[in-house]
């Protein structure tokens, strides 16, 4: 035992000192917010659940990031621009127009179909357009550098969008269907987050699946392990890339959709932010993995509704929301330090000579 | 000689234009980043303002636009790039107060003269901070609006308990301050004051903290914050248990067609402060007009009004103080113009009657509050 | 006295006993290899003493020191140094640079000093690339100084790891499998040059490998590795005839080809 | 080559087809109506007419280069005339559909532009046959003589490029030749016919010449002596280092402000070079040590309210660096056991931190909040302010000369390959004897330094800070710019300072489309030079070491 | 006519003229092996076979078609199925998942049954791990997995590199007689091996590479009993 503390050295100490002051900070929020009690139970579980809709979102976006990675080893910072293009272009050329005529409230069913498949259309248009010219022509060049064209590719697409439907934000239409709330987990929740939580889970289900079950599902797990002997398998690694992804790019497209219905309007840049959340989430639940994009993107969702309150409420800080991302990105190093491969990501092997 | 150019005596120099010249002014607005809308909408109202003025002392006027970029480096940049530019006689600039502060410091150095549509930081026109002398603006100053916000809630409404949200703007937090201080001076309640960050889209934590203020549910709830933010906060106010009977409230960063649309059904009943722009006047009609076959729709934002009315108080003081040679050309001097623009008084804008003071705030500081029904903004105080 | 000496060392991996409660002792300048079917341990064993793997259990001396909770590059200064199963050079390095790295160890000028050039970081440089151009040439790389380490051919890439791993100046060499992927010729070329390093630097040379010719030709004590366990060690002559070393890991056809080899090879050696 | 396809009519209608699209695509999001009235060559040519013909024109020739030899000019009017199609689609759609409702930007007088106010049928035919004339006309340059090829093509690519910069130039000329000349040159933003003319025939001159005379002078400078040409570079240094001290009078006021803007950035890719370039760590967040050097500064020195000392820049200087070096260790430990692109999140998410405290209403009473810290006085030196960009451009000037200085020292020291073998095997690097936690500390540590330096001149420049000036995109530049210049080369971390920071600048004409030239620009350059613009040494030897090593056989009989 | 013939080509790696001229052919039913020095260029010629690398003059014909011009994801559904060095596992799928993608190319699913049937009776030990991790295996089991792989898309040749690296000696022997109980099935083996003795024991025929040329062809037992392989290859002086 001495000798085990004679060998700790500073890093291993800084380490510590990180989480024990992280974790005891939290407790000594936490404790103080509870014993002065400023929400009542039901609030508590509102943050929740609320976090949990928001959280689905992340992580529909976050299944786009990790797909890719898993198969390319890289991170497509364009891929919040696939979420805003597919929206963008269904939001102008289909939802506007039919809300207009009033076709949107008659036939919800049927217009909501259609916008779905005009966004994922679009948005899978647009990923393997961006696939072809930005990222293919990069696939032997050094790591940094499809890295960089990625960040090309997302300033080039928001300003493309914006060029073509303007900078303003689009109201996008309020669905009478879905407009009320209804009670779940016993509080009472919009109906419309309750369609994201439930269209969530049945797409990431389906996409897990898919890539566990199917021939082309584990052609990509297979191209992702080593392109070369994939192709001598048979497997067209170009287009199980551009397959790649399409299918992220397709979850990328419904979650504007479901983005669109819950906060009803849109923008040129609405894809930076959640698309920079959804990487976060990625990473904390373990990249490269489907199952820990999801549990990386509800727990991102849970911690920035109920983080700030609970942790910094009793501090008395001042309008303590302002540092939820402060939260979000402490979480995600204090975790990182605890589990380098994330939450529910496979552990990459100890050091191995 | 008699027919030679107009000859030059200001002690900071002059913008000299031969007799086919072009006169030129620059404009220095945010019209790239997530803020453009802002910045576009007051470039749309200068270069309406010069379309519908025509030739100004005989010349036709051309606009340098530049952008500012909303921050402090773009506005540095753009100032030196104007600065740089002896053809250029005047600003409409900048967009951002984070802007404006060291653009009209580059500005002021080189003699040139800068005339606002939106800057409202109180520090710009304060002399014990950022002031300096050639920078003006037709915008109003933030301290007024709050106050007059909160004296509308106060007064008028009747409302004891309130909270403010901002997001973290320079902007809009200087506003929701103002509020805070003077509904509190007034002896309110201020029961929460928080802020979102920018790119937020789901408020309903926010709001469900706010609800469950230790003061209660506030009476009276405002959020000075811009279109994307304004509209997702007014919307999931209504969703939020506690908060169904509050009263929502924001400012001019949220005061547009756009984000009347943008806000759609769940703005019903909302209040908005805002300069006072009852643009009653034919002017605005024509100005829409022009607006909608120029730029393909209405006005997105506010402050096209004030960029109209700086660019006119321009031109007034260009053709006042502009000395026409006998062959035609013009020499406009530097120093003129500031003395010009800072007596500018009286002047009839959309925006209002324009004076200006000797710190350079020129706006005609009626704020009037609007409800907002049917997508319609209908003014309603005072 | 021996040089390192590992006590019951035990590594698992979750539920996998991947080196189970191992005792191995190396007399100082000797010759050992180990040997065993793939996946026993041996790889694994090596990581441990070079602090890539913290054991499970029990200790591991290198001269009378525990290796324990100390981290790679502290037991590398200690005096032990490694070559790697699948080649790790720098591979966007030169190979002068690499063995440049190798001596970091003995380099003692202080970063500031780089950037005021002191005449005592530049005797340092001086000398640091004399002797790597020395090692250079004693791996038989003369004149490749310059080229990158990832181009050049596999054979001198492990020439050159060998390089890097001499010029901390170790007391105890580890080998993993340096003759893996060459034909016989030049695995006797290696086998000799191995040699070469025991007799000529007293280095002490602990080997892993898979060709049956090397290891008997230039080991002086064998020890054989099965799911983690040894199962046998002894002079090469015993493990070629040991029955249960036969069984698990040589095979017959091996076994009793190498009977007839072993001698002609170490005769030539 | 063998292996070629052939290329056929299709492929020809094909790359007519691209190039039509993206001339569509340029419209639609604006680019031409905005330069429609720009003239590029006055009377001539404006700027919205070079967009609309630049694309098909390069395509042609791209064709012509492939066309079979027999039918160049066919398949060259095919790609034009094909080209067209699409901007003629876009024409037919506005002028029939309301498109305006959905594409903001197809105006009425974009469609004017496009068809160059003749209306939708005479327009039309204009465009198609001035396309396909363009193509053409590209087909028969291509079909000359490379001797007269390529200085017509010099020639006119400098003409366009005078033309594109002419707003620059009008006022450089304007200073060193007064008003009267330039306006013979150039007159609000346009070229004059004559003064193009004359230029594009001077410089298809002097570029002829060169051509022709350049293998001889080439020759001649090969044959010179190695002290010869040592001397020449002595020269060639001390001739450098005279124009970097006078450059600020070269370049007035504007491009010194420009100039600065780059210098900052270089200071500040230097110091990612060493963390990224050198030590391979992917740094996400290194805007956090900027804006920890820029308050640092701001507060020791602003006379305002939140000044807490108003000590001068020069005491305020180190105080600022060394509190960066601090912070890089700080931020630097939690992450030292996290690789690449965990690394690469947990340092954006250390920027993000810093910003959004920074924006914070909990520290707003200390550091200004939203409303930022004003009143930052400028440097003095001696007495006098530096207010000028001229001025200030030599405190950037040292700034970068010194972090130059450091990195190349160390680059080529123990340090330096410490970080290379680092960043090319850490668990190796580590059973090297190498202490990880010193050596990547150290990296951070010196990056952080150069960043807070950069950052605390920024604060002075600028003379108030806000917090919105440390946001992702800034990492995100200055990560974009040391790859597109070469990792881990100094003089690449200008010339893609040059690139990324000073064109965009210089670009202001493009107004709200220069993000989406950034963006394109990005790709374009990537894809073109991935190894980036001016590749460190060890790259240029990866790309050719392949020429140096001698053949296996040497080296088996080297033992 | 033979089943592979490889007509002089020459391929590059970058500026790295790696092979010089190659010329070979494989008869239907044969096991040909090639054996040469490290950096030979025997790996590269098995690349450029399997489309992987592109031959920058000469061609490749595979049953009298040329096939240099085929992508390689093509190149299984002509008949060639290669075995790269280092195994080339997909580490994180399952043993059965390996075995999937190596049937990619089948169309007649209903027949994997019995080609599963048949890769199991040669390595029960696949068998018995058919739902373990593949890079858990240990390094023997590797290779069987690469091998059976490999079979599962039923290939008229197949392309093996170095088979026996890096495998304890009882493996190595397995692995041969592997070898030859498959091509005794009827596929084509075109085998690359240091271990130039165990494969000119299996071997029909033979290529001797240096330095990317092929400097000797006969017959297995020519080459065995050839003085200057003997020296070089198979470590007899
Ligand atoms: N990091 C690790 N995580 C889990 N298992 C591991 C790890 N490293 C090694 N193993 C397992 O430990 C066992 C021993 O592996 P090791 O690499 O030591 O074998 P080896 O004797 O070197 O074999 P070979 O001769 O094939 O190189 C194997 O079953 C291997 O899969
Ligand atoms: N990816 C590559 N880039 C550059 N050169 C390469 C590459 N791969 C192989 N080479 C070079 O090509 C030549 C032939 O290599 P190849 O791998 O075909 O040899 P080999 O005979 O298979 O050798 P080994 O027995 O080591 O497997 C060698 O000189 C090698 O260095
Ligand atoms: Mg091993
Ligand atoms: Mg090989």
């Amino acid at each position: 035992m001495q000798r085990r503390l004679q060998n700790i050295n500073y890093l291993d100490f800084v380490l510590w000192f990180i989480r024990v002051s992280i974790i005891v900070f939290v407790a000594w929020g936490t404790i103080a917010t509870l014993l002065d009690n400023p929400y009542s139970a039901d609030v508590w579980v509102n943050f929740t659940v609320l976090g949990l809709a928001q959280g689905s979102m992340y992580a529909l976006i976050a299944i786009g990031y990790t797909l890719v990675y898993g198969v390319l080893f890289m991170i497509n910072f364009a891929h919040g621009e696939f979420f805003m293009s597919g929206i963008m272009t269904a939001t102008v050329f289909i939802a506007g127009p039919l809300s207009a005529s009033g076709y949107l409230n008659n036939h919800p069913v049927i217009s909501l179909l259609l916008i779905l498949v005009v966004s994922m259309i679009t948005s899978v248009g647009v990923a393997i357009l961006t696939e072809r010219v930005a990222y293919r022509p990069l696939r032997k060049a050094p790591r940094l550098v499809p890295l960089i064209t990625a960040l090309g590719a997302s300033t080039f697409l928001q300003y493309t969008f914006r060029g073509l439907f303007g900078s303003e934000v689009k109201p996008f239409p309020q669905v009478e269907a879905l407009s009320g709330k209804i009670s779940f987990l016993g509080t009472e929740i919009l109906q419309t987050q309750m369609v994201v939580i439930i269209a969530t889970v049945i797409m990431l289900v389906g996409l897990y699946l898919f890539v566990m079950r199917t021939k082309t599902g584990k052609a990509i797990r297979a191209v992702a392990e080593d392109k070369d002997v994939a192709a001598l398998m048979g497997i067209d690694v170009d287009r199980t890339i551009a397959i790649t992804f399409a299918l992220g790019a397709s979850m990328a497209g419904a979650a504007g959709v479901l983005y669109a219905l819950v906060f009803r309007q849109v923008h040129f840049y609405m894809g930076f932010l959640p698309g920079l959340k959804a990487f976060t989430a990625a990473v904390l639940g373990g990249i490269g993995s489907i199952p820990g994009a999801a549990v990386g993107g509800l727990f991102l969702g849970i911690f920035e509704s109920v983080g700030p309150p609970l942790f910094l409420d009793g501090l008395n800080v001042p309008a303590y929301h302002q540092l939820k991302d402060v939260i979000t990105f402490t979480l995600l190093v204090l975790v990182l330090i605890f589990r380098p491969q994330g939450i529910v990501g496979e552990r990459l092997a100890e050091k191995k000579a | 000689g008699p027919s030679g150019p107009a000859e030059c005596a200001d002690e900071l120099g002059c913008a000299e234009y031969g007799p086919d010249d072009p006169i030129r002014i620059a404009s220095a607005l945010v019209i790239t980043g997530p803020d453009a809308q802002l910045g576009l909408d007051s470039q749309h109202g200068v270069e309406i303002a010069i379309a519908m003025r025509g030739d100004v002392a005989g010349h036709s006027v051309e606009l340098q636009a530049e952008d500012d970029g909303c921050n402090a480096e773009g506005g540095q940049a753009a100032g030196q790039k104007i600065v740089s530019d002896p053809s250029i006689v005047a600003v409409v600039g900048t967009s951002c107060s984070g802007a404006g502060v060291p653009m009209s410091k580059v500005i002021s150095e080189a003699g040139y003269v800068m005339v606002s549509p939106s800057n409202t930081a109180p520090s710009l026109t304060d002399p014990a901070q950022a002031f300096n002398p050639g920078y003006l603006r037709t915008a109003h100053n933030d301290k007024v609006q709050g106050a007059a916000m909160a004296k509308f809630a106060y007064e008028v409404l009747g409302l004891k308990t309130a909270a403010a949200i901002h997001d973290g703007d320079p902007y809009t937090e200087g506003l929701a301050n103002a509020f805070r201080e003077s509904f509190e001076g007034m002896g309110g309640k201020v029961v929460a004051f928080t802020a979102v960050s920018k790119g937020d889209t789901d408020m309903k934590p926010v709001l469900t903290a706010v609800a469950a203020s230790e003061g209660g549910a506030p009476e009276f709830l405002f959020f000075p914050v811009f279109t994307a933010e304004c509209a997702f906060l007014a919307k999931q106010t209504k969703e939020v248990s506690g908060l169904e009977n509050t009263i929502a409230a924001a400012a001019d960063g949220c005061f547009s067609a756009a984000a009347a649309e943008a806000i759609g059904e769940a703005g019903n009943g909302m209040y908005f402060s805002g300069p006072d722009l009852s643009f009653s006047g034919d002017t605005y009609v024509t100005f829409k007009q022009q607006y909608n076959t120029l730029f393909g729709s209405d006005p997105i934002s506010v402050f096209h009004a004030h960029a109209f009315d700086a660019t006119n108080m321009i031109f007034d003081c260009i053709e006042s103080v502009g000395v026409t040679g006998a062959d035609g050309s013009l020499s406009v001097g530097r120093a003129a113009m500031r003395t010009c623009l800072y007596a500018t008084s009286g002047f009839q804008g959309i925006t209002g009657t324009l004076t200006c003071n000797q710190y350079g705030d020129c706006a005609d500081p009626k704020i009037s509050v609007s409800i907002l029904e049917n997508s319609e903004y209908k003014r309603i105080w005072p | 006295m021996s040089i390192l000496s590992a006590k019951n060392v035990t590594k698992r991996f979750g539920g996998l006993v991947a080196v189970g409660n191992l005792n191995i002792d190396l007399e100082e300048g000797s010759i050992v290899s180990i040997i065993g079917p793939n996946g026993a341990g041996k790889t694994t064993f090596f990581n441990c003493v070079t602090g890539f793997y913290q054991v499970t259990e029990g200790e591991i001396l290198f001269d009378g020191q525990s290796l324990n909770h100390r981290s790679t590059d502290l037991i590398t200064r200690l005096g032990i140094s490694r070559t790697y199963q699948n080649i790790r050079l720098f591979a966007n390095m030169t190979t002068i640079e690499n063995i440049l790295v190798g001596e970091h160890p003995h380099l003692k000028t202080f970063w500031a000093e780089a950037i005021f050039r002191t005449p005592r970081f530049l005797k340092e440089e001086k000398d640091a690339e004399a002797e790597a151009r020395r090692l250079l040439r004693y791996v038989g790389l003369a004149g490749l100084g310059d080229s990158l380490a990832r181009n050049l051919p596999y054979g001198a890439q492990r020439r050159l790891e060998i390089a890097r791993a001499l010029a901390s100046k170790p007391k105890l060499l580890l080998l993993d499998e340096p003759t893996a992927g060459m034909n016989p010729n030049e695995s006797a070329e290696m086998m000799r040059f191995i040699k070469n390093l025991r007799d000529d630097l007293g280095i002490t040379i602990l080997l892993i490998e898979h060709d049956m010719r090397v290891v008997m030709g230039i080991s002086e004590h064998i020890h054989v590795l099965d799911f983690g366990q040894k199962i046998a060690e002894g002079s090469p002559k015993e493990i070629q005839r040991n029955p249960r070393v036969i069984e698990a890991y040589l095979g017959r056809g091996a076994a009793s080809g190498l009977e007839k080899q072993t001698d002609g090879i170490s005769a030539t050696v | 080559m063998s292996n070629e396809k052939k290329f056929t009519l299709r492929n020809a209608i094909n790359q007519g087809l691209l190039a039509g699209l993206i001339t569509t695509l340029i419209s639609t999001v604006g680019m031409v109506e905005l330069f429609s009235q720009r003239q590029l060559i006055a009377g001539v040519m404006t700027m919205a007419q070079l967009f609309i013909f630049l694309i098909p024109a390069l395509i042609s020739f791209q064709t012509a280069r492939k066309a079979p030899k027999n039918s160049i000019l066919l398949f060259s009017a095919v790609t034009s005339f094909f080209a067209s199609l699409p901007v003629l689609v876009l024409i037919l759609l506005a002028s029939t559909f309301g498109l305006r409702r959905f594409l903001i930007n197809v105006s009425p007088s974009l469609i004017e532009t496009l068809t160059f106010g003749q209306g939708p049928l005479v327009g039309s035919l204009i465009l198609v046959l001035a396309t396909t004339a363009v193509g053409v006309a590209a087909a028969f340059v291509d079909q000359m003589d490379e001797k007269i090829r390529k200085p017509i093509l010099a020639g006119l690519m400098w003409t366009i490029l005078v033309g594109t910069f002419s707003e620059i130039l009008q006022e450089r000329l304007r200073a060193f030749f007064g008003i009267g000349f330039t306006n013979l040159i150039i007159k609000s933003k346009a070229l004059q016919p004559v003064a193009a003319l004359i230029f594009l025939v001077v410089v298809t001159a002097i570029s002829y010449f060169w051509q022709q005379r350049g293998d001889s002078i080439k020759k001649g400078l090969a044959s010179q002596s190695a002290t010869q040409r040592r001397n020449m570079t002595y020269a060639q240094r001390i001739a450098f280092f005279v124009l970097l001290l006078i450059l600020p009078l070269l370049l007035g006021s504007y491009l010194s402000e420009v100039t600065n803007n780059v210098g900052i950035y270089v200071l500040m890719g230097l110091g990612l070079n060493i963390v990224v370039g050198f030590a391979g760590l992917l740094d996400l967040g290194y805007v956090a040590f900027f804006a920890i050097g820029a308050y640092v500064m701001a507060i020791l020195t602003s006379e305002g309210f939140l000044g807490v000392a108003q000590t001068s820049f020069w005491l305020a200087l180190p105080v600022s660096v060394i509190t960066a070096v601090i912070a890089g260790i700080l931020l630097g430990t939690p992450v030292l056991r996290m690789r690449g692109d965990y690394l690469a999140i947990v340092t954006l998410g250390f920027g993000e931190i810093i910003r959004i405290m920074a924006n914070s209403d909990l520290l707003k009473p200390y550091i200004g909040g939203a409303q930022g810290v004003l009143q930052i006085p400028k440097p003095s030196f001696f007495g006098t302010s530096l207010i000028q960009p001229g001025q200030l451009y030599y405190v950037v000037l040292a700034g970068v000369l010194l972090a130059w200085f450091v990195s190349t020292r160390l680059s080529n020291s123990r340090l330096g390959r410490q970080w290379m073998a680092m960043r090319e095997d850490e668990d190796v690097a580590e059973a090297m004897g190498i202490n990880l936690v010193n050596t990547k500390l150290l990296a951070f540590a010196i990056g952080a330094g150069f960043s807070g330096l950069s950052g605390a001149i920024f604060a002075s420049k600028l003379t108030s800070i806000f917090p919105h000036s440390f946001n992702l995109l800034i990492s995100i530049n200055v990560l974009s710019l040391i790859i597109v210049g070469g990792m881990g080369s100094l003089p690449g971390v200008v010339v893609g300072s040059l690139i990324l920071v000073g064109l965009p600048e210089l670009l202001r004409e493009f107004a709200e489309f220069r993000p989406w030239m950034y963006g394109a620009l990005l790709i374009v350059m990537m894809l073109a030079k991935p190894e980036g613009f001016w590749p460190s040494a060890i790259q240029k030897r990866e790309l050719h070491a392949d020429e140096e090593s001698p053949p296996v056989e040497e080296v088996a009989a080297a033992d | 006519m033979p089943m592979l013939e490889v007509n002089n080509i020459h391929t590059y790696y970058g500026n790295i003229h790696a092979l010089k001229g190659i010329t070979l052919t494989v008869e239907e039913g044969e096991i040909v092996t090639l054996i040469g020095a490290n950096g030979a260029g025997k790996t590269t010629t098995l690349r450029t076979i399997s489309a992987l690398l592109r031959p920058r003059q000469g061609n490749v014909l595979f049953e009298g078609e040329d096939i240099s011009k085929i992508p390689a994801h093509q190149m299984i559904y002509q008949g060639v199925a290669m075995v790269p060095e280092g195994r080339g596992i997909f580490a994180r799928l399952s043993v059965s998942e390996n075995l999937d993608m190596g049937a990619y190319s089948r169309k007649d699913t209903q027949n994997l049954g019995k080609d599963l049937d048949r890769v199991f009776t040669l390595f029960p030990r696949l068998k018995e791990r058919r739902s373990q991790v593949a890079g858990t295996l240990s390094g023997g089991e590797q290779q069987m997995l690469a091998i059976g792989r490999a079979m599962m898309s039923h290939p008229r040749l197949l392309l093996l590199d170095e088979p026996s690296m890096g495998l304890a000696p009882v493996l190595v022997e397995a692995i041969f007689d592997t070898v030859a109980a498959i091509n005794k099935e009827g596929t084509t083996v075109l085998l690359v091996e240091q271990n130039a003795t165990m494969a000119l024991s299996v071997a029909n025929r033979g290529y001797v590479l240096q330095t990317g040329e092929i400097v000797l062809s006969d017959s297995a037992q020519n080459l065995s009993k050839n003085e200057m392989v003997q020296k070089a290859y198979l470590g007899m002086e």
